[in-house]
């Protein structure tokens, strides 16, 4: 071959546009499954406040005065953190929903409505973060 | 240079069964091919092989079916060997995998085809090539075989005595497309020629664009004859607007043909009172011409096959493939409606002239395939007859130029004593009278007294790189587009199924002057990348040879036989015909001859017969 | 005329001959000039017909590497008249005889079985041949196979796809043949029908240029090479043993696993080839024949 | 010729892994969204509360079991997107080691955290 070009990333994701359901489904499935490991860790590293807590003076926890329950609570207290709050959830319901449509697409299930099946996700994603704001943000001060 | 014991050039089914025997043989083979060879016009094939396999059958029937089909202008041995080999060539595929329709007991399915008098087409789906060649590929790349492919080989490699049975062929000349390289590939046994069909000199054609005839123009122009080159056959059931294929399976599974008043034309107007749908392709592509001729064709151009009757049940096990094909080149749903057709160029029963192992009369040069002419479909191929002629005679010709001991050929290639010269009238001067006399015999061969192997050699790749050089050097004159739109438009006018003296010497004339515009034919792409002008531009070179040796061949045989209907001459005249038309180059012009069609088989001569359906 | 006869010494007069020629260019010259003028005709009346219909417009991607201008790819706008049925691979066809020349692409069959036109059309893997202009959107936008390098225009280099097909040991093999000449082995139809649509693969490489794994991982085998060997670990004639072997290829870190189930290649297929499907049974085949060894 | 494969790897193994961790995820994290923003409401956690709960052992495990299912499922599926992007040599074995150290820390963290309500001292060293 003399020599050949080589159009590098347009390729990609920059033809987003031309994205059938099944390629959408894969790119919202990474980007989801990627923010909730990145929470658990953040998850675990708040919750480790716990540490000292559990060695701080039993008076001070009963109190709710200790550093894990304030912590805890200062963090919900914050409008910012609810609204992060609710994307969790969006994130976790689509990560759970799609990983059944492909937990099914792996048993060899529903091949044939694979389009579908996304779309549904994506709809009942949709339906049940928006019925759980008020629950989300049940008690915020603004 | 490359260079190997047995050079194949073309991969589509014979080219590749040849690689194998050669390989199997012993041979070190190299396969030069202009496509990729899953991409060979092999695949396109549909409806199935022959062969006689089960209880009730036998080769016997098989060869006179063929030889009948043929019109007696077939040589008996050779459509032995084919009915003989068939069996155990098809069981081959088998057992490589190929992935044959099945009935309930497992075994291999077969159909009926025309012209058969037995059930005997073997088959998978309506895909039936597509599985031959891609199994056959599996083969070679199981084997390791060598593949150059998209090269495009340009010349052969021949040394140049003045008696072309003195000549040989040591190699070949091709062009790198990617690249624009020539190189040249130095065979030390032989050249196997298998690059397929010619449909391009059509322009209504089942046939593939890549078809155009190269090996055999390459072999004439060596000095190989060609024989029974007019003998085209038209296939009656093409879809209107691409020519694609619609399968003589569709008939075979009872498929019916209808004319504009809804008769079913082939028995209510007496075409074919036995067989009907089932008589050999000419009868039926003449019917259906005749039909359209007299208004009652559909739009006035096609008639309607419809197979609705036959159930999707059925249609979708067995025809599955002609539902997407009328689906998406015709935009007709089979199981709803007839689909459209007429008849289209479909295959050249004619070609390079060999003997029963695929040898021709040039020393080391071989043919198979449908660039060949072993002379086993005469003046009229049976469905379901060409692909095992790929497998047998590529089988036969690999193992021969690997060294194997056959035996002696009854059928000779070449100019022998009881060959016969002949004249014909034309309106014009033939082939290239303006080329130097004098020099070269053989259009690119080198001068046999000094020439090594390496030499002539050597000399064709310095030849061949000049002329691409040539062609891509000037910058002005005209382009072959032009040249073969013309080539395919009075081919298509004027030597197609119903033929008449006056619009074939039009063709001549045409072509002689499609053939003066070619001489300041030019290359404007510079590129020495992918340059497909380049390459089209030589083939279309290729074809003015092809349509030339068909129509004089047409002109010179005045009769009707098989595919070739003659308006002047509406009968078979066996007392003067029973003979091959034979064209070769010489000195710049076509010679033509003819050479007796041998009827006489293994057991008993198959003496002709009124061929009724 | 009569043609050349075979013995080319025959003596002939000379003046004779010198005058046979005469005439002949003459002859031929006439003929040449009438064949000349019915040509013209034909081109008029062609250009008569082509102007009063309907164009399409075709922007289609070009680079050449080595002519000046074409280094840079870009767009080219074709505009092809329209003609009833004319697929994307006619109008290719037409724009390169009638307006450029050096556009390049591959083709052959017209008739959607030798693979070579797979191409990117308005944003999707299409073969050219099989593609009716009259579904599309204007301007039809027409482009090499995205994720392989272009050679030039609309050709793109397959090495790397030839390769992926040819590591899954495409070619069949048993260790039982049928006793006796002329046995076939047998195969029952559910097993053929089973294989069915693995058969029909033509190699024309839009599911692996549609699969943004493949594009991101050089080694998967992609879907067309699972799809292969597929083909023969299901063909029950090849027998448990080298189903094993050939679950073991496909088992390979770069095999079935690397498939994210994006379907996008199931949609492409020119030959409605259920990939997904069976690249997702092989990894069930896979994972239950492991299940057995553990 | 394409790399052939060299010898039997784990890819399926640890893909069928992903799967089963997935299964059993969808149950747990869905309880555990439901319990911790539906039941309770995420302001009103506490330490007390979160001790409590942990000292149950079925709900100790369950969410040690959750720890160690989301972990391996969340890091390998990073690690088998990377692959898929085309991951190979030397950049490969530095982001095996870099996860499965990530893994480790979180784990032991985790644990600690668990131990920590549920007043467990099995492992001093935690
Ligand atoms: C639509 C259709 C349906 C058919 N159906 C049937 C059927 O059902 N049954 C049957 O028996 N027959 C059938 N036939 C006929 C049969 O398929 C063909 O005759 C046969 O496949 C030809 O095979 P081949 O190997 O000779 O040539 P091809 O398969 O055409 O291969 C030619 C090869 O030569 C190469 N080549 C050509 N020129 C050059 C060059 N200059 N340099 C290098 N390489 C070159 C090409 O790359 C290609 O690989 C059908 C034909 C058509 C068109
Ligand atoms: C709740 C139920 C869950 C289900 C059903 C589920 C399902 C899946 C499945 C099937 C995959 C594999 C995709 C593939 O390889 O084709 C996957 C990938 C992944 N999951 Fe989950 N998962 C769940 C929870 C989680 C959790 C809690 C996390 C975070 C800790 C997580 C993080 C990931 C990550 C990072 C990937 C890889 C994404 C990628 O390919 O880039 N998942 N999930
Ligand atoms: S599987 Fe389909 S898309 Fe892929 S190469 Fe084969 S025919 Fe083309
Ligand atoms: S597009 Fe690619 S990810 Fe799998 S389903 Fe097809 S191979
Ligand atoms: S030209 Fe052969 S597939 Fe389109």
């Amino acid at each position: 071959m003399s020599q050949s070009y080589d159009r590098g990333l347009i390729e990609d994701f920059g033809r987003w546009r031309e994205f059938s359901a099944g390629m959408w489904a894969w790119i919202f499935h990474k980007f989801t499954g990627w923010v909730l490991i990145g929470y658990l860790f953040t998850h675990v590293a708040v919750l480790s406040t716990a540490l000292t807590s559990a060695s701080a003076d039993p008076a001070t926890v009963a109190a709710n005065q200790d550093l894990y329950t304030q912590t805890i609570q200062a963090l919900e207290s914050l409008l910012i953190v609810r609204i992060l709050e609710v994307g969790l959830l969006a994130v976790a319901v689509f990560h759970i929903l799609n990983g059944t449509r492909l937990l099914l697409v792996d048993l060899g299930l529903g091949l044939g409505s694979q389009d579908r099946s996304f779309y549904a996700s994506l709809i009942l994603t949709g339906a049940i973060v928006v019925a759980s704001v008020p629950t989300f943000l049940a008690g915020v001060s603004l | 240079m490359h260079e190997y014991d047995v050079i194949v050039v073309g991969a589509g089914g014979a080219g590749l069964r040849s690689a194998i025997a050669a390989q199997e043989a012993g041979a070190d083979v190299a396969m030069v091919t202009k496509l990729h060879p899953v991409r060979s016009h092999t695949g396109a094939a549909e409806g199935g092989i022959n062969a006689a396999l089960r209880d009730g059958d036998d080769w016997e029937m098989h060869a006179y079916d063929t030889m009948k089909g043929s019109d007696y202008l077939a040589d008996a041995p050779a459509v032995e060997a084919l009915t003989q080999e068939s069996p155990e060539e098809v069981i081959q595929l088998e057992h490589w995998g190929m992935a044959f329709s099945r009935d309930d007991d497992g075994r291999v399915s077969q159909r009926p085809f025309g012209g058969l008098s037995f059930p005997r087409t073997t088959y998978a789906g309506a895909e039936t090539g597509h599985h031959l060649l891609h199994t056959l590929y599996e083969q070679v790349v199981k084997r390791g075989i060598e593949v150059f492919d998209e090269w495009y080989v340009l010349n052969l490699a021949t040394t140049d005595d003045a008696d072309p049975g003195e000549r040989s062929c040591h190699g070949v000349v091709a062009y790198e497309t990617a690249t624009g390289e020539v190189e040249a590939f130095r065979a030390r046994d032989g050249v196997i020629l298998a690059t397929g069909g010619l449909g391009q000199v059509y322009d209504h054609t089942t046939n593939a664009v890549a078809n155009t005839g190269d090996g055999v123009a390459m072999a004439y122009r060596a000095g190989v004859p060609v024989e029974d080159m007019e003998m085209i056959q038209f296939h009656p059931t093409t879809l209107p607007s691409t020519g694609v294929l619609i399968s003589e399976g569709v008939r075979g599974e009872g498929g019916i043909l209808y004319n504009d008043d809804g008769e079913r034309f082939l028995f209510e107007r007496g075409y074919a009172n036995n067989d009907g749908e089932l008589a050999s392709r000419d009868v039926v592509s003449r019917a259906e011409l005749t039909e359209v001729n007299e208004g009652r064709g559909i739009e006035d151009e096609y008639v309607h096959l419809d197979m609705r009757h036959l159930g999707e049940e059925r249609i979708v096990d067995r025809l599955e493939n002609i539902l997407h094909l009328a689906e998406d080149f015709e935009g007709v749903d089979g199981l709803e409606e007839p689909m459209p057709v007429k008849p289209g160029q479909h295959y050249a029963m004619g070609g390079i002239e060999t003997d029963e192992f695929g040898q021709t009369c040039v020393d080391g040069l071989y043919a198979v395939g449908e660039c060949a002419c072993a002379s086993v479909h005469g003046a009229n191929r049976l469905g379901g007859n060409a692909l095992p002629e790929l497998i047998v005679f590529g089988k036969r010709a690999g193992r021969h130029v690997a060294g194997e001991d056959l035996g002696d050929p009854q059928v000779t290639a070449g100019w022998t004593p009881d060959a016969e010269a002949a004249s014909v009238d034309t309106p014009v001067s033939l082939g290239e009278p303006w080329a130097t006399r004098g020099d070269a015999v053989a259009d690119g061969g080198a001068t046999a007294d000094t020439a090594t192997a390496t030499t002539v050699v050597e000399r064709t790749l310095e030849r061949e790189r000049e002329r691409v050089e040539r062609l891509r050097d000037r910058d002005e004159g005209t382009q072959h587009a032009d040249i073969r739109a013309a080539v395919q438009r009075t081919m298509t006018e004027n030597v197609n199924v119903f033929r008449e003296e006056s619009a074939l010497k039009e063709a001549l004339v045409d072509i002689h002057a499609a053939r003066e515009r070619y001489r300041d034919v030019y290359v404007a792409d510079p590129s020495s990348t992918y340059n497909t002008e380049l390459i089209q531009t030589i083939e279309t070179r290729n074809l003015l040879d092809i349509a030339e040796m068909i129509t004089v061949g047409a002109l010179a045989r005045d009769e009707f036989r098989g595919a070739h209907w003659r308006k002047e001459h509406q009968e078979r005249k066996d007392d003067e015909w029973l003979k091959h038309t034979m064209v070769s180059w010489s000195d710049g012009s076509p010679e033509i001859w003819y050479k007796p069609a041998v009827l006489r088989g293994e057991a008993k001569t198959y003496e002709p017969k009124e061929r009724s359906y | 005329m009569s043609t050349q006869r075979q013995n080319p010494e025959t003596e002939t007069d000379n003046a004779e001959a010198e005058a046979d020629t005469e005439t002949e260019t003459e002859r031929n010259e006439v003929a040449r000039r009438r064949a000349e003028q019915r040509e013209r005709e034909r081109v008029k009346e062609n250009e008569r017909a082509t102007a009063d219909a309907e164009r399409y417009h075709l922007k289609v991607f070009r680079y050449d590497p080595e002519v000046e201008g074409k280094q840079e790819p870009r767009f080219d706008d074709f505009h092809v008249p329209y003609e009833q049925g004319m697929t994307v691979l006619d109008a290719l066809i037409y724009a390169r005889d009638e307006f450029d020349v050096s556009l390049t692409f591959r083709h052959s069959c017209r008739q959607a079985i030798c693979g070579s036109d797979a191409l990117f059309v308005n944003g999707r893997q299409r073969l050219g041949c099989q593609t009716q202009l009259s579904d599309l959107d204007q301007p039809v936008r027409i482009e090499p196979l995205p994720h392989q390098e272009v050679v030039k225009d609309l050709v793109v280099d397959m090495e790397h796809f030839y390769d992926q097909m040819e590591s899954v040991e495409p070619y069949f093999q048993t260790t039982d043949r049928p006793e006796g000449e002329l046995e076939e082995q047998r195969q029952s139809r559910e097993n053929r029908e089973q294989i069915k649509t693995s058969t029909r693969c033509i190699w024309c490489g839009a599911c692996m240029s549609s699969c943004n794994v493949a594009a991101g991982d050089n080694e998967y085998l992609g879907p067309a090479a699972i799809n292969k060997a597929y083909r023969f670990a299901m063909d029950e004639r090849e027998g448990e043993e080298v189903k094993q072997r050939r679950l073991e290829i496909i088992e390979q870190e770069h095999g079935v696993w690397r498939c994210q189930t994006q379907f996008s290649c199931t949609e492409v297929c020119p030959k409605d080839i259920p990939l997904t499907e069976h690249i997702q049974e092989l990894k069930r085949e896979a994972v239950k024949s492991n299940l057995k060894f553990w | 010729m394409a790399e052939r494969y060299s010898s039997f790897t784990k890819g399926g193994r640890l893909w069928l892994w992903q799967r089963i961790t997935a299964a059993f995820l969808i149950v747990v994290l869905a309880f555990h969204f439901f319990l911790l923003h539906f039941v309770h409401h995420a302001d009103e956690v506490t330490f007390a509360m979160s001790a409590g709960r942990m000292q149950q052992w079925s709900y100790y495990s369950l969410m040690i079991l959750f720890l160690v299912t989301a972990t391996f499922h969340g890091v390998n599926g990073v690690y088998n997107a990377l692959v898929n992007a085309g991951l190979t040599g030397a950049k490969r074995r530095v982001i095996q080691v870099v996860l499965g150290v990530a893994s480790l820390l979180l784990l032991v963290q985790g644990v600690r955290t668990a131990n920590a309500w549920a007043g467990i001292d099995l492992l001093p060293i935690l």
